[in-house]
Formats: structure tokens, sequence, C-alpha cells
């Protein structure tokens, strides 16, 4: 590979050709700021816009600053990161983009947590010339169920429209209007609920300040612990241990699945549950829907879709009722797990306390902000009382967690309440992509043959690739297998389906980058995907630490069948567990 | 019309299209060219210029002379009628009274064309009545 | 075929058609014909003279006679007077404001005596939508010269050599464009036309568009050969009606003759060309957002590189020059490079075109040798300043450039000249400004623009150009401090300094070549609250002259804010705080006893 | 951006798709395509949007980012005369701002605005090259050039009946 020799700050550095300035310098140990530069490697996203200019530097001979996030380097070029002249031009152009940006950052959600605070503090910006005159770009604030766009905030880094374009392929977003009063907006600049989001949140994981972040339900939640006519349930979903100790200064990929059960605890939940135990419920429904129409297939019924699409994450759901109707009678007609969790929470487990549905008050801790959605949807609701009351993220707890002065790191390890606290292996590998169909397979596998797995753990699902695809042997017969993960592999796999250009049996989709522990609730990454990865390992490690692995082991999914549901799919399951798709695309709407 | 299918269909197009401009192209730069100036006042246009006029433009051309006629208003010598001027390049104008086709095709062979003087010179007293 | 005796050359530019060109051709034809000359007069609409302070402009040919301002009612008599009796019609024609004569030949006004015109040499000469009146003037024979006689290597060497730099602006050597371009391997590339022309006051792409389309499509034809591309596009600005129409005369004529399409003159080289339009967004000028708008999307720039010549239109190397640039190849060509960089200075070949507009008595297009000074193009060419006011500076360059002013009169315009004067050359509009406008005021209108136009994609651009204006605001009403002069400087170089693209790049330097030409008119407006040139609204006062003052009260009678007191037959008085500086008492006053300070 | 309700019949909804599919729906005509629908339909309502996106192929927030990026595209229906006044810089300093300003004042709205009665909009361009006219003003197609603030109710008056 061809090298380039180069000078950065005096300090002589070797790259391979086609590396930028900013990464030759990163390499140098020298830190170089940047705003709207992201790159998602594994990922293969890189937002480049080159539109902050906060990361100019000095080469030598050119006319003006070069922005070295997407400047590449050159044989002989001299540069100088941190000269007079650029430190000024950064200074101003920080003041630049303060001055057309809302001091409040008091309240403003993204406080401590923000890259542009981070920057105005770090260049020490004290004061904002003419801030009393200067005129400021205001938009109209959008409250979606999930998400809040305040674009007074936003800095125009389009790492948003990236996010929702090229990677999630949804088109919810786009750069509109012009100069001064340009922005990142969904169409005819409406609320994200006129569009096609699917609240996957993936705009918010990214979003720098303040412009983009989730509804926040920690209010609610305190409001129904202080209320003592309510019952309060807490729920929590696989990925959420796997990242939330990162909020605590907790190196990425530590499980702290005692100490949040802990958390809960002292904050005061009456029941602190856990989502994995509806994850096996999922899996009973959602292995029996699958053996039920492969068996109809293999018996030639040529009525029956296939291959069947799981149905676990709402941003996925949002995702087909927007951009593939006609194919509404392929997704599992399974609820996610999160909504078989409030279903049971509110008739089995009300009847077992004797209490009515409206006492009980149900919060899922979610790493998704397309669940804040979900519950809500009119589906989930019984007479207008929701299944789940409201969902709030990763984030949202651990605020909580220090709202509620809980020294987490300290906290012993604690177990969740039965019955719905009980979960297995297969469960918690829901978080990450591929995990939903893995699980699947052990249970599946076993009904079908009859025969118990000699290897629980199939490696062959696992992984960061977008698309992946393999086949399991089912005892002689050989089930073919897709897994995507982010929206636009979910898109590409979708159209092959589509065309009948594919032989699949099962797919698992799931709308965020490495499953659900990429979510849109999940603790900023800030732009380093090794994050990910770490979450992903501990997921996996959760599982092999299980002693059951297999959903359809969980003696208390067993004892829920017995005593409430009889057997999979039977009528109170199809009631009580499964759901129905709506058209959401927008048809000839026209006279 | 055809298609120019090489550099010498344009060549040959273009020499048969010059004509079209050609009286635009002399006109921006008369000095190197013949002029002819025509009297075509009611006087000449009585006398008959127009006729001499058509003559000399289509027999300039087929003699290959480059030339501008234009025609101008009454000289003064309406007596003469049709008179023309003759201008060569580089020298003083002529003026030539009763011009018919036939002197007309005398002027263009022995003054225009060799610089002999001919008869029927009017001498040059007067300006153009513009 | 009829053979024409005169022809009558009628000008179709927007400026005249905007005056009824158009009825004038009507009326030319209806009277010849009644008049029984219609076989003997041909009528040629053509592209613009150049000369649109005095439009319409009708020329009659041999007799190379230039009838100016013509009305619809004079064809009559320029008909029955010169067309049928030779009498040339002196009212319609110039009159040298020096010597008050009547000029009948263009060659002689002072308008037209500096000229020389490379890239208008059709305009006003051939009727643009007649391919065969192109041919007539060689046209098509440069690109049928080098299929035939160079390679691609030779012709680039050819506009090399000729040092013709890009007219759009940035005056990048065209050749070395070409061979950047011509040696990027891809399956498909481009050539573009950036006919967006989106400097206001600069017309020039729009008039060569509309009086020699053929030229353009000639030379794109000649660059694809150079460059290896069989594709060319136009990018052009909607708000050009005619030039679209004549452009798409003009291709169709060309394919009709094989001029453009597969095989070209048998040389085996297929090129054909297609339209694009623009739809108002002066950032597109800017190439990266160009090609942008080319696929259809937000004409956003992006970071250069990659340029175009590697990575442009759909990822195939682009090659994009402007119009006027494209439009002086084949004269090149034809005649040689040598000849070409005889013209101009030194680094600027050839010629120029200007739109010559502001206060200025002969607004229009004209073109110069590089290296003409401003006082032989404003005053011998434009005519000198409009009400014999005194002349202040001239913008040139747009948006984008700056001003010169009195120093710089003598000094030859060129590319690095206008640069080191702290202008630039831009498209070549230039605005000539005279005593009475205010320079701050008017770097506040080009910020205005500025601002408007901005794609609001990098931060420097669109939020600093926003605070240069209201900083500049500041200044005119009176509010403007000298911590804010010192801010306005350190902005603009920073704005200069950091944004993304030309447009931002260059958006301050109106403030900054009128902070270092006219700094004393920004002192005092911040220290004397006073705007020297009267424009500036918030600084001007009413005064009455107790002296001249006779105590009429028509003053206070017609003040609609009650604004004036005083005793009738005494001296009234003006409440500053409250007048609204209408101008109402001024006009009403008999004893001119009302002033402005 | 504000703007207006409309409901499309069938025969609009099919003229839109025929513009599209005279490019092709190819994703890189949009421009192209939003010229011929706004020449057609005088404006660009959202439903028109709606029908090239889903024609083109492409999102609605990517056809709605072209649409507000460029000043020749407007989601609000022109006046019947839509009077445009020239504020290039010839027009500028040869005072075009009064003769705007003038417009404004007779009739009573601001630039990118339509009278009430649908009769008028008044708006600004960049530079139509009419600089020897200047200032200058388009109503419709006519072009009116050295318009003085006097002579705007002139230009009014030939259109108010």
């Amino acid at each position: 590979m061809e090298t380039i020799k180069l000078t950065i700050d005096n300090k002589p550095v070797e790259v391979p050709a086609g590396t930028s300035v900013y990464q030759a310098a990163k390499n140098l140990g020298i830190d170089i700021p940047v705003l709207c530069y992201m790159n998602l490697h594994d990922l293969g996203i890189e937002n480049k816009p080159a539109g902050c200019r906060i990361c100019v530097v000095e080469v030598e001979g050119r006319r003006n600053l070069a922005p070295s996030c997407s400047t590449t380097c050159a044989n002989g070029m001299v540069v100088k990161t941190h000269s007079t002249r650029v430190i000024n031009a950064r200074r101003t152009v920080m003041e630049l983009i303060l001055s057309d940006h809302p001091k409040d950052c008091l309240t403003c959600p993204k406080s401590g947590n923000c890259d542009l605070q981070d920057m105005a503090v770090k260049m020490g910006v004290r004061n904002i010339p003419g801030q009393a005159y200067a005129e400021m770009s205001t938009y109209k604030t959008d409250f979606s169920p999930s998400i809040i766009r305040d674009m007074d905030k936003c800095i125009m880094c389009r790492r948003c429209e990236t996010m929702c374009n090229d990677f999630q392929t949804v088109g919810a977003l786009s750069g509109v209007n012009r100069g001064f009063s340009a922005v990142v907006a969904p169409a005819f600049e409406q609320d994200l609920e006129k569009s096609p989001c699917t609240y996957c949140g993936q705009c918010v994981a990214v979003c720098p300040t303040g412009a983009l972040t989730e509804v926040d339900h920690t209010p609610k939640v305190i409001r129904a612990l202080a209320d003592p006519t309510k019952t309060v349930l807490v729920q929590t979903a696989p990925a959420v241990r796997a990242a939330l100790g990162e909020e605590f200064g907790l190196e990425a990929g530590t499980s702290v699945t005692g100490k949040m059960v802990a958390a809960l605890r002292q904050i005061g939940f009456d029941y602190i549950f856990d989502t994995d135990f509806a994850a096996d419920l999922t899996i009973m429904e959602e292995g029996t829907e699958l053996l039920t129409r492969l068996g109809k297939h293999l018996s030639g019924d040529k009525d029956v879709k296939l291959p069947i699409l799981t149905s676990c994450c709402p941003g996925w759901v949002g995702f087909f009722e927007h951009n593939y109707s006609d194919m509404l009678d392929v997704p599992s007609t399974a609820k996610s797990p999160q909504q078989m969790f409030g279903a049971i929470a509110k008739s089995y487990f009300a009847e077992k306390l004797g209490k009515k549905r409206e006492e009980l008050v149900v919060i899922s801790v979610m790493p998704c902000l397309a669940k804040k959605y979900e519950c809500q949807r009119d589906e989930f609701k019984v007479d207008g009382n929701p299944d789940v009351d409201f969902s709030i993220s990763t984030r949202e707890l651990a605020h909580l967690i220090k709202e509620f002065n809980i020294n987490f790191n300290e906290l012993a390890d604690e177990d969740f309440d039965r019955p719905m606290g009980e979960s297995t292996g297969a469960s918690v590998i829901f978080g990450a992509t591929g995990g939903v169909i893995e699980a699947a397979t052990r249970t599946a596998y076993e009904i079908h043959t009859g025969k118990k797995l000699e290897k629980v753990d199939f490696h062959e699902l696992r992984g960061m690739e977008g698309i992946r695809s393999a086949t399991i042997d089912f005892n002689g017969l050989p089930i073919n297998i897709g897994i995507a993960h982010g929206l636009g592999n979910a898109r590409k796999l979708l159209d092959q389906v589509r065309a009948g250009k594919t032989n699949y049996h099962a797919i698992e989709i799931m709308a965020c980058p490495g499953g659900c522990i990429g979510g849109g609730g999940q603790p900023l990454h800030h732009g380093d995907t090794s994050v990910l990865k770490a979450r992903t390992k501990a997921i996996y490690s959760e599982d092999t630490n299980k002693v059951i692995r297999k959903s359809h082991e969980n003696p208390y999914i067993i004892k829920l069948y017995e005593e409430f549901l009889g057997k999979p799919m039977s009528h109170k399951a199809h009631e009580l567990l499964h759901t129905h798709y709506f058209d959401k695309s927008s048809k000839d709407i026209f006279i | 019309m055809a298609k120019i299918k090489s550099l010498d269909d344009l060549r040959m197009m273009k020499e048969s299209l010059q004509s079209k401009i050609n009286l635009r192209e002399k006109g921006e730069d008369p000095g190197s060219h013949v002029q002819i100036k025509v009297a075509m006042a009611t006087c000449g246009i009585a006398s008959g210029a127009k006729t001499v006029m058509e003559f000399m433009m289509e027999e300039l051309e087929k003699r290959g002379i480059e030339s501008v006629i234009t025609q101008t208003g009454c000289m003064g010598y309406c007596f003469a009628e049709p008179t023309i001027e003759v201008k060569l390049p580089g020298k003083e104008p002529v003026v030539f009274g009763y011009v018919d086709n036939k002197k007309a095709d005398e002027i263009i062979e022995k003054y225009i064309k060799n610089g002999e003087l001919v008869d029927g010179i009017i001498p040059m007293n007067y300006e153009t009545i513009e | 075929m009829a053979k024409y005796k005169m022809h009558v050359l009628v000008c179709g530019g927007t400026g005249c058609k905007a005056s009824a060109s158009d009825s004038i051709i009507e009326k030319f034809k209806s009277e010849l014909t009644a008049k029984g000359l219609d076989n003997e007069v041909q009528v040629i609409l053509t592209g613009c003279f150049g000369f649109c302070e005095k439009g319409p402009i009708v020329k009659v040919l041999p007799d190379n006679t230039f009838y100016t301002q013509v009305k619809p009612e004079d064809v009559a008599e320029i008909v029955a007077e010169h067309l049928v009796k030779g009498r040339k019609v002196n009212r319609l024609l110039y009159v040298d404001p020096k010597s008050n004569e009547h000029v009948s030949d263009s060659k002689h006004m002072g308008f037209y005596r500096k000229q020389i015109r490379i890239a208008l040499r059709n305009c006003g000469f051939i009727n643009p939508e007649n391919i065969d009146e192109y041919i007539a003037r060689d046209g098509y024979y440069a690109i049928g010269k080098v299929l035939k006689e160079y390679t691609p290597a030779q012709t680039i060497d050819i506009i090399k050599k000729s040092g013709l730099r890009g007219r759009g602006g940035g005056g990048f050597p065209t050749g070395l464009k070409w061979e950047i371009a011509s040696k990027n391997a891809a399956d498909q590339k481009y050539v573009v036309c950036n006919a967006d022309e989106g400097d206001p006051g600069a017309f020039m792409d729009r008039s060569v568009l509309e009086g020699d389309p053929h030229s353009v499509l000639e030379a794109m034809a000649i660059c694809g050969y150079c460059i290896g591309a069989t594709k060319g596009v136009i990018y052009i600005r909607a708000e050009y009606p005619l030039a679209i129409t004549r452009l798409k005369i003009a291709i169709d004529q060309a394919r009709e003759y094989g001029l453009l399409g597969k095989d070209i003159m048998g040389s085996g080289f297929d090129f054909d060309i297609t339209l694009r339009y623009g739809a108002g967004a002066f950032v597109c000028g800017e190439e990266t957002s160009l090609i942008h708008s080319m696929e259809g999307l937000r004409g956003e720039p992006t970071n250069k590189p990659p340029f175009p010549a590697e990575s442009g239109y759909l990822g195939k190397p682009t090659n994009v020059n402007n119009v006027e640039t494209f439009a002086s190849v084949p004269v090149i060509i034809l005649k040689g490079a040598e000849w070409f960089a005889s013209i101009g200075t030194e680094k600027s070949k050839g010629t120029k075109v200007f739109a010559l507009a502001g206060k200025i008595n002969n607004v229009g297009l004209i073109e110069v040798p590089m290296g003409t000074t401003l006082r032989e193009v404003i005053f011998e060419i434009g005519g000198g300043i409009k009400n014999g006011k005194k002349f202040k500076a001239a913008q040139t360059g747009g948006p984008s450039g700056g001003c010169l002013t009195e120093k710089h009169l003598d000094t030859p315009i060129d590319f690095d000249n206008l640069i080191a004067a702290g202008s630039m050359m831009g498209s070549g509009g230039m605005i000539v400004m005279d005593e009475d406008d205010c320079m701050v005021s008017i770097a506040k209108f080009f910020l205005d623009f500025t601002v408007e136009e901005s794609c609001g994609k990098c931060a420097p651009c669109r939020i600093g150009n926003k605070r240069l204006y209201e900083i500049l605001e500041r200044i005119t009403n009176g509010e403007g401090t000298m911590e804010e002069l010192e801010r306005l400087r350190n902005l603009s170089l920073v704005i200069k300094d950091t944004s993304l693209c030309g447009l931002g790049q260059t958006s301050p330097n109106p403030v900054l070549s009128t902070m270092d030409n006219f700094y004393h008119e920004y002192l005092a407006h911040v220290n004397d609250k006073k705007c020297p040139a009267g424009q500036c609204k918030s600084l001007m006062q009413y005064v009455i002259e107790p002296e001249a003052c006779v105590g009429c009260t028509a003053c206070a009678r017609n003040c609609p804010v009650n604004a004036i007191t005083g005793e009738r037959k005494k001296p009234h008085v003006i409440d500053t705080a409250i007048c609204i500086k209408c101008g109402a008492c001024i006009e009403k006053c008999k004893f001119n006893a009302i002033s402005i300070k | 951006m504000s703007h207006i309700k409309v409901e499309l019949k069938k025969e609009q909804v099919a003229k839109i798709k025929d513009i599209c599919k005279s490019f092709n729906n190819e994703a890189g005509e949009l421009i192209n395509v939003l010229h011929k629908t706004q020449e057609s339909f005088g404006y660009l309502p959202a439903e028109v949007q709606e029908v090239i996106a889903r024609e083109l192929n492409v999102s609605v927030a990517k056809v709605y980012g072209v649409v507000t990026f460029y000043s020749f595209f407007t989601m609000i229906p022109k006046g019947k005369h839509p009077i445009s006044i020239c504020t290039g810089t010839a027009c500028y300093v040869r005072g075009a701002e009064k003769v705007l300003d003038e417009f404004k004042r007779i009739l009573d709205v601001k630039v990118g605005e339509t009278t009430p009665d649908g009769k008028f909009s008044l708006s600004c361009l960049r530079c139509v090259g009419a600089c020897g006219l200047a200032p200058v003003v388009m109503v419709g197609e006519k072009v009116y050039g050295r318009v003085s603030p006097d002579g705007v109710k002139d230009i009014i008056k030939e259109y108010e009946q």
C-alpha cells in the first residue's frame, strides 16, 4: 500500500494513502476538535459534510484553512493544527455557531452530555459578541411520541440526516430551506408523526446537541411511584443491562444486571421484572408460528407465506408498515416482548394480585425510543388503558438512578422478582443482532425434531455484518435463515424477498446497528462503534452464564401456559400475545 | 438539408452560404472593398437607378469583385441621373453620370478592374444629402 | 432565393425585446411588403449588440448605419427614407455627447471604439436561430479542423498556449483544466457548460447564448473531443427563457446537420448535448453545487478535492466551463493560439466581456482586451458618469468582488491586478457608483444578497454572513461602535478563511474592500453618526433654517406625524424624535428653508 | 413554510405522473420534473410533491428539501398578475428599492405574498439582464423599464380591471 509522508505540527508522520489530515493527526496524538464529523466505521457510515469548520487547520501553501476531516494527506504537506490563525478562526466560528444556539443549557436534556457544550468549554468561550441583536433561526418544536425535535439547537451537522437516509433509508429527514433558515426536517416541516419516521432513534443517538432528544418520561415514573393507589411494575429489556454501566463510568461491555435490579428496587418499584421473561414467551409464540407455517408450507399449502419475519422491533414494524404495506401478512403476528409483558402483567399478574388493570402501572426500560411509541399504539390498549403505560430509555434510567442519589457502582447484585423476572439465556440474546432468531432456533429445533440440541450456540447467526444468512440443519430439513440489522440492510433484504429472489424460511430484522444494544435509547456512543461490539460481547457472556438457555425450558413460562394460556397459539394466546399491522404507506388520497 | 459528413462538406456549405452574410461582413469593413453608391432619390429612381444597381450587384459578383453597393440620397446632379459614386480602396471617390447598364459594364471593366478612367466623370463638388 | 440588397439587423436580446423589438421587426416586414421591397431588404433578428442603454438597436447594412432607441413608430420613416431613398434618418442616429455630432457608423462611437469582440463576435451580427449564418461565419469549422487534423493532446496544447483562463470567476487556465480531465480514465466523462449566470448585473452569458448559441455548442464538442467525453450538458438558468429557446433551436439544427450526434463529420467522434435547468440558486455557480443540482439534489457544494475532473457529474470525470470561456474557444482554434495570446496582458490573455451598469451613461455589454484600464472603460466606452456626477467606485466581481476607486482608474484590468486591488474579475459585472452612493450601504446590499443565497451548509457562511449583515445594519442605522468595526473585519477574514465554497470564501469581499477604500465613510457612520452620501435614512435629519423660514405653516400642515411646530410668521422647528423623514415638508416649502443634514 | 391544503383531482395526478414518466421517472431529473410541474400547476403544493416523490422513488422530505432550496420553486400560488421587481445590483443603484417600497405600499403585501383578491403577487428577482433599462419591473412576461416610484400606480392600474 502506498504511504504518504507529511509533517503535522513539526512532527513527521507516515500514513496510508487516502488518510485524512484529521486521522493522521490523531495517529500522532494530536487532538483536532470536530463537531459535524462522525465516522461509524463498522457500519460503513461516514458523515463528513465539512460543514462545521471547527476542524480547520493551516496547510502551508494553501490560500485558506482546510477542514482536516475531509482533506486527504498529500506528500510533503506541512500542517499546523493549532496556529494562531487556526485558533482565531476556530474560536470565531464557535462563537458564530453559539450565536445561533439557545443558551438554555440549565434545562437542556443534553446538558452534560453535549458535544457542543464540551467544545464551548474547551475553547473557553465566555461571551458571544453581538448576541444582544443577533437574530436566531427558530423553528416550531416537534413533540412526537418518542422524539422531540428542538431545531433551534440544530447546528446543521447533518448526522441525523445521514443516519435517517444513508443508513436507515427511512427518508423522514432532509436538509430543507436555504441559508440562515436551513435546517434538517421532515417534509413540509411537519411533525415526525406525519412522516415515515420509525422512531428508531438513530438520529437522536448521533445528535451532538440537544436538537434531537427522547421524550423524557422520568417525571411520570416519579409521579407513578409517588401515587399510593398504584402498583408500579418495571420491566427491563435485555440490552439495557449491557450498556447502563457506561453512564456510571464503567467500561463498555460491563454487564450490570444485578446492580440495575438493586437500583430499581431502591428507587421504589413494587415489582422488578424482566422483559426477558416476555422474550421467552415471544419465542414460544413466534417459534410455534414458524413451525406451523413451515409445516403447512412443506405439506404444499400455497397460501402460506414464507419467510416469516420477526416482529419484536417496533422500529422495524413501523418501517414495513410504511414501506412494505403489500407484505403485511409476512411478519410474525407475535407482539414484541415489551407488549407481551404488558398484556400478561395486566391480565395474568393482575389477577394474581387481585387488582384491576387500572391499578397497575407498567413501565418498561428500553434501549429504544420506538418503544415509547409502540406502547401507546391503540391496539395495545384495553378500553384506553395501555398494556405498558410508558417506556423510558437506558439513558433516562441512568438519570433516575443519579437523581435518587444511588451509588450505582457500589450496589450489591440483586435478583428480579418472580414470576415475571425469570428468564433464559435465549431471551438475553434478544439484545444483539441475530439473537432473536438464534433463540427461536433453539426452541424450534427441539420442538420440531423432538431431540435435544447438542450445541446451544449458533455462531453462524452472530456477527456485525449488515446482512447475514445461514442454513441450519433441522435433522435433515435445511432451514434458511436471513438476518439484517439497520433498516437500510433490511430494505435490501426485503426487496429481494419481495422480488421472490430468496428462499429464506425465517428472517430476523432489527432496526438499529448491532441490534438493540445499539438502540436509540442507549448511552451515547459518540461515534465510537467499538462500544457496540463490547455490549454484544456482554450479552453473549450473560447467555453463557445462564443455567437455562432455551426459552421453552423457562419454568415460569411453562407455568404460565399451564395456568393461564393453554398452549402456544391458543385462542387466549392469540388474544393477548398477537397483533396485526396497518398500512401506513401514503396512498393516493386524492379524489 | 443533407447532413454534413466531412470537413469538405462543411467547407462547400460555407461557400454556398457565404453570400448570405457577405453583405454584412463587407458593410462592417467597407474600406477594403470597392464601394459603390447609387443615387437613389426620386430623380435617380425615375431615371433607372434601380436597374443599374441590380445590374452592378449581379455583374460584380459574377466577375468576382468584392464590393459594397449602397444606395444614397440625391447627389445634386439630377441632370446627369442615374449617377453612381465609385470609391476604390485607398483612392478618392469618383462620380459617374448618365450610367446605364452599358456604361456600368464599362466602369466595371475599365475603372474598377484596371483603374483606367472612363468618360462621364462629374467633377467632385457635392456633398451627399444625408 | 431572393437576392437582398440590404440587411436590417434588429436586436432581439432580452433588453431590447423588453422595449418592443419584436413589434419593430413586424413593422419592418409589413412596411417593406407594402413598399414592395421585401425581396430586396432582409430583416434579421440578431443577438445583443451590447449597447443596451440605447436600445432597441437597428442596424442597416451594407451602409453600416446604427440606429438607436428605435420605436415601432419610427420604422415607417426608416423604410421610406433610408431603405427606399437612401437617406439616413438623422434623428435616430447616435449623438456623440462630446462633439454633439451624429454618428452613423458604430465603429466611430466611443462605446465601440475600444472594443474587440471575440466572445461576442457573432452577437448582433448573425441570426442566432439560423445555423446557416453561423456556418457562413466559419462556424463548426474549428471542430471540423480539430477532428481532422489534431489529436486531443494537440488541441489542448493550442488552448494552453493561447493562455485562455476561465471566464466564470476563478480564472483557472482552461487548457490545464481540460488536460487534467483528459488524463482521468473513465468509461464516461461529461462536458458541462455553466450557464447559471447568477451574478446580479452580469448578463454576458445570456447574451452569448441568445446571440450566438452555436459557438458554445461547437466549443463543448471540441472540449468533449479533448477530454474524451461524448456527452455535454448545459446547465442554464430557468430565468433565461429566450436563451433556452435559442439553445434548443441550435441543438436541433446542429443535430440535423450532423454537427452533433454520432460520427461527427465522419471522424468517428460522437457528441451530443442536453439541457438542465437551474432554479434560482446563486451557489450553483460553484462547480460542485452545480453538479449536485444537475443530479436533482440540493445545490450544496462539497469539499474539493475531489475536483469534478476526477469525480463530477454522476461520479464521472467532468469538465465545467462557463459560457464565455467556451465562446472564445472556436476562434482560438481558427485563428491560432498566438493570435489570441497577442491580445491582453502577460498573464491574462484575450478579451473579457463586462456588463457595464449603474450610474454610467452607456449601460451595456462590452468586450475589451485584457489590460484595458478602468478609465478607458468608464469614461471612453461608458461615456462617463450619469448626470455629470463624480465617479466614486466601480464594483467588479459582483457579490464576490470588491470595488475599484479613483486610484485604480489607470490600472490595467486583468485577473491578477483585480485581485491585487482587493476585487476580482468574477463573471464580469461592473457596477459604477457615483458620489451619491453610500459605500456602507453598498456593502450591506451585497451581504443581503449573500445571506439570501448562502446554501446554509457551512457555519461561517450560514451564520457569519448574517452577523456581518447585522453589524452593517447597525452601522447604517447609526448604532455601530468601533468595537463592531473591528469585529466586522475579523469576522470577514475568518469567513473567507474557513468557508466551504467560493461563495463564502468571497462573500466578505465587498465589506473588506469598502473598508479598505472608504474607511472614512464607516467612521463617519460610527463616530459622527453621519452618512456622507446622504443615503442612510436613519442618519438624516430634517432641519428648518430659521433665517429662511417665513412661518407660512405649510410644512406643519403637511407633516403626517405632526413633528413640526411653530407660530405663524415665526420660524418653525422639526422635532427630530417624531420626524419620520418622509420628505413631505421639503416638497411643500417654497422658501428652501428645510434641509437634510 | 406555510402551505395550502389542496385536493388533487384524478386527472391532475395523471398529469404529474405523465410529467415524471416523460423524464423516465429518474430521480436525477427531479429539478426538471419540478419545473414542468410548476409550469403546469403554477405552484408546487405539498400534495403534488408527494406524488412526484412516489413516482421518482425519492423521499418526500428530499423533494421538499429541493423545492425549498431553489428560489424559483414556490408552494404558494402566484397572483393572476405576478409582479417581480428586479433587485439586481444595477437596478439597486438606480433606485429599485424605492420602487419596491411603493409596490408594497400600494398593494399592501410583503414580498412573497399575494393580494387577498388573488390578483397580484409580489416578488423580487435578481437581474433579468435588462440592466440598460434599470430599474426593471416585470408583470407576468411584460417588462417595464426605467420605472420610477411615481410610475408604480400606473403599472398597477393597467391590470386593475
